[in-house]
């Protein structure tokens, strides 16, 4: 086969899919968790501190529907299954976050322990989906605490946050 | 010969001056008949002057919308114009131009007739 | 401005006389057209054009310039598709020709007056047919009959 | 008289049922949990021009009798027309993807068995309606069953929401709490949902599968008017549900499990079961079309025999496309990638695709060689001509906002 120059622009062209593909690939694969700054990683933690959060909402709106038995119990599971898998996440996301300074590093383990204690009563509220019928007022008030522990967390995440905006 | 031989080749006059790229070929169907249409006699070369890139036929035709890449494309390929397949003096060997610098181009005859180029 | 030319930019331009048959185009209404065979089914995509001299004394390989008059020979598919896109050009021992013969019809498809199941272009198809989708249970099935 | 009104409705009752894809449930639901209704004029500028494409290509289908991408090939050459194809082929194939995970996850809300375990099943479901099932009757179940899913919009009505809450929420404002870039992200990606590259080659083939004529025009033309719009409404309804109920509670969507919870707040198990049935079909009929879109658009461009209305044997190459691409979707899917993560690309991947393939139908509605006297009027040229802005638009930025925000972190 000869080559031909003056088949040209189809050259150019390759290039843009080799680029396209890659920058499509790249931005793909982009790693959200591993940020090298401090206020990188703490935005890291509040971000993963509000999947906690919504982790243990979704449990707790599913909870509640499948008392009032609004709600099957083949889908309450897969659904508190899901926020199980969201709060494990979470925790692991805040674990693995590399921080360099104490003030942050403090910040993070009191993240770490809240996104922890979440994981309990999220769990928990899977076991009571799976035992035969019983109230659900202590599923939902361990769900109400870790909730408002994530809260805190989040507060202190913010402020330490807001201490870095304006020194 | 196939068509992608002469297609987005370089055309020159007989002084070697560049007049543009061949963007199409036209044919008549007006040779001997064949089985069921007249043999498609290769009836001359479409230039454009200012692009060789493959384009709608916009300003071969009479159509104007969709506004405003038919204007656009029209006016890309403005001073596009039809040669004889007769005027051709010289067609390039598909082998050649394959080093650089080594410019194959469709000659034309000294005196060649530039037509409209509309359908 | 990085303009290479030399000559004139807008060459004087007659009018064209009235040609005595159809006028086509080879990029507007040929090239990259569906080819139908003579049932309707598509047979391939119209990827090239082999011309010849119309005397028929010419070598595919060789240029033929306007001294003699040139006429489509065959339609052409298969490798000469990946040559246009990315260069080159395949030995024409390697071209599956549809002789113009054959060409029944040029509208928005081509049509053939030939059978699909005949034509060396679509042995790819065949192979496929036999070797695959003919061997897994209910490909002869008709989905309409359903 | 009866019967031709009777396949009107059908008509429209499909079109509203199959204009829900996983791309759709997902988004909405991400976009109405995190940012109310603020971006329902999103799903409205995407479902006017859908109709507009959608309408234009079945035109040219049914007066040419020629598809999408034998239009592109034709109209775009090889070159550019083979870029086209690689892009269109990536993201339906990434879409076929989001389908056979989003049926696999659909399921399991039913069954509480593992979605992992049930890609394979859905894979093999879809195969086996894409090579024994009639076209027609492949559309009619998937779209009237994927109709279950106007559970969202009753369940919008059981909620009772506070209705001016509402609808002050649909004017376009970038919430407190997200940044402007992340807004805009979202947008694109909702309008990369409503508009994906893949219904366009769907729909244009299927007028051929159909054997639409002329005389089909006004009928497809209903269909696309009314059941699209009425499939964008039950869009709205799954981003207002989401804004009702998981919003103030802080939830952010990110499995498909939580689209139940709405509902079951609203409508109790029953409702759930309904729009679960609707989940399940909604995903296996975009599936559907999806696979058989990738089978379309490289048979179109290549040049080889398609279609579900011939024999398998008879467009062999065709039905090894679409089995490849099945496999294709279950490697992926068996890495463990999140179906839901893959749907939220998709769609965002969809929106950089879309000029390349709108463009081509435009220039041919408007060629009288193709088109006779059904060339596009004024008013079409008018809509198609500013979709096609937005559209380059939306592509151009896409790919930079995603890379801004991290995919909407």
């Amino acid at each position: 086969m000869t080559s031909r120059p003056n088949r040209q622009p189809s050259r150019p062209a390759v290039v843009l899919t080799v680029v396209v593909a890659l920058t499509c690939g790249l931005a793909a694969c982009a790693p959200a968790a591993t940020r090298a700054d401090d206020a990188g990683a703490l935005d890291s933690v509040s971000d993963h501190l509000d999947d906690s959060s919504s982790a243990v909402a979704s449990a707790e709106l599913a909870v509640r529907a499948r008392a009032a038995g609004r709600l099957p119990a083949v889908t309450a599971d897969v659904a508190v299954g899901d926020a199980v898998e969201t709060a494990t996440g979470a925790v692991h996301g805040i674990g693995t976050l590399v921080v360099a300074t104490g003030d942050a590093d403090r910040v993070r383990d009191d993240a770490l322990d809240a996104a922890s204690a979440a994981v309990g009563p999220v769990a928990a509220a899977r076991t009571w989906l799976g035992r035969p019928p019983s109230p659900a007022d202590d599923v939902l008030r361990a769900l109400d605490d870790a909730s408002s522990t994530l809260d805190d967390a989040s507060g202190t995440v913010d402020e330490a946050l807001a201490r870095r905006v304006t020194p | 010969m196939i068509a992608s031989d002469l297609l987005d080749v370089p055309v020159h006059d007989d002084a070697g001056a560049q007049l543009g790229w061949v963007v199409d070929l036209r044919f008549v169907l007006d040779g001997a008949p064949d089985a069921y249409l007249a043999r498609a006699r290769l009836h001359g070369l479409v230039v454009s002057p200012r692009t060789r890139t493959s384009f709608m036929g916009f300003e071969r035709s009479s159509v104007r919308h969709p506004w405003p890449v038919a204007p656009i494309l029209r006016w890309w390929h403005r001073g596009a114009f039809l040669v004889h397949w007769p005027d051709v003096a010289r067609v390039p060997h598909p082998d050649e131009g394959a080093g650089p610098g080594d410019d194959a181009a469709v000659v034309l005859r000294a005196g060649y007739t530039a037509y409209e180029p509309g359908l | 401005m990085r303009r290479r030319r030399t000559g004139s930019r807008d060459v004087p331009r007659g009018p064209e006389p009235r040609q005595p048959g159809r006028v086509l185009d080879a990029r507007l209404h040929l090239l990259d057209r569906q080819v139908l065979d003579v049932d309707g089914m598509p047979v391939c995509t119209l990827d090239d054009l082999e011309l010849e001299a119309v005397d028929g004394r010419s070598a595919p390989d060789e240029p033929i310039d306007g001294s003699v008059p040139v006429v489509v020979a065959a339609l052409l598919t298969g490798p000469v598709l990946g040559t246009r896109v990315f260069g080159g050009r395949p030995p024409a021992s390697r071209w599956h020709r549809l002789s113009w013969a054959h060409v029944v019809d040029i509208g928005t498809a081509v049509r053939l007056s030939v059978r699909s199941d005949d034509l060396d272009a679509t042995w790819l198809e065949r192979w496929t047919h036999d070797h695959i989708i003919g061997r897994i249970p209910g490909g002869h099935h008709d989905p309409e009959s359903s | 008289m009866k019967s031709r009104l009777l396949t009107v409705a059908l008509g429209i009752l499909t079109a509203i049922g199959g204009f829900l894809d996983a791309g759709d449930l997902v988004t909405n639901a991400v976009v109405g949990s995190r940012f109310g209704l603020s971006l329902a004029w999103v799903v409205v500028v995407g479902v006017v021009g859908i109709c507009v494409f959608a309408h234009m290509s079945g035109k040219v289908a049914a007066v040419s009798g020629r598809a999408t991408f034998e239009i592109i090939r034709e109209r775009l050459g090889p070159t550019t027309a083979g870029l086209n194809l690689a892009a269109s082929l990536a993201v339906t194939v990434l879409t076929l993807i989001a389908e056979v995970g989003g049926i696999a996850l659909a399921l399991q809300l039913a069954s509480s068995v593992d979605h992992r375990l049930w890609v394979p099943v859905a894979a093999l479901a879809v195969w086996l309606v894409l090579w024994r099932v009639k076209f027609n009757l492949m559309e009619n179940v998937t779209g009237l069953l994927g109709l279950a899913l106007v559970g969202f919009a009753v369940a919008v009505f059981l909620l009772g929401p506070d209705w001016g809450d509402l609808a002050a929420q649909l004017v376009p404002q970038v919430p407190v709490q997200e940044s402007a870039a992340v807004y805009w992200y979202f947008a694109v990606a909702l309008f990369g949902a409503a508009m994906t590259p893949y219904e366009v080659f769907f729909f244009s083939s299927g007028g051929v599968e159909d054997r639409w004529t002329v005389k089909d025009l006004a009928t497809s033309r209903l269909n696309v008017l009314v059941g699209f719009p009425l499939g964008g409404l039950l869009s709205i309804s799954i981003a207002a549900c989401a804004a009702i109920v998981l919003l103030p509670a802080g939830i952010q969507v990110d499995s498909m499990s939580q689209l139940t919870l709405p509902i079951a707040e609203a409508g109790g198990t029953l409702l759930v079961a309904v729009v679960i049935v609707g989940l399940v079909a909604a995903t296996f009929g975009a599936a559907l079309e999806t696979a058989l879109s990738t089978g379309y658009t490289l048979s179109q461009y290549l040049g080889w025999s398609w279609g579900k209305f011939r024999r398998p044997v008879h467009a062999p190459r065709f039905h090894l496309a679409m089995i490849l691409a099945l496999v294709v979707a279950v490697g992926v899917l068996m890495t463990n990638v999140d179906p839901i993560a893959v749907t939220e690309y998709s769609v965002v991947f969809s929106a950089v695709a879309l000029p390349l393939t709108y463009l081509p139908i435009l220039v041919v509605a408007n060629d009288p060689e193709y088109m006779g006297e059904h060339v596009n009027g004024r008013v079409m040229n008018l809509l198609g001509t500013v979709y096609l802005v937005i559209l380059v638009v939306a592509a151009l930025a896409a790919i930079p906002l995603m890379i801004a925000t991290e995919a909407g972190g």
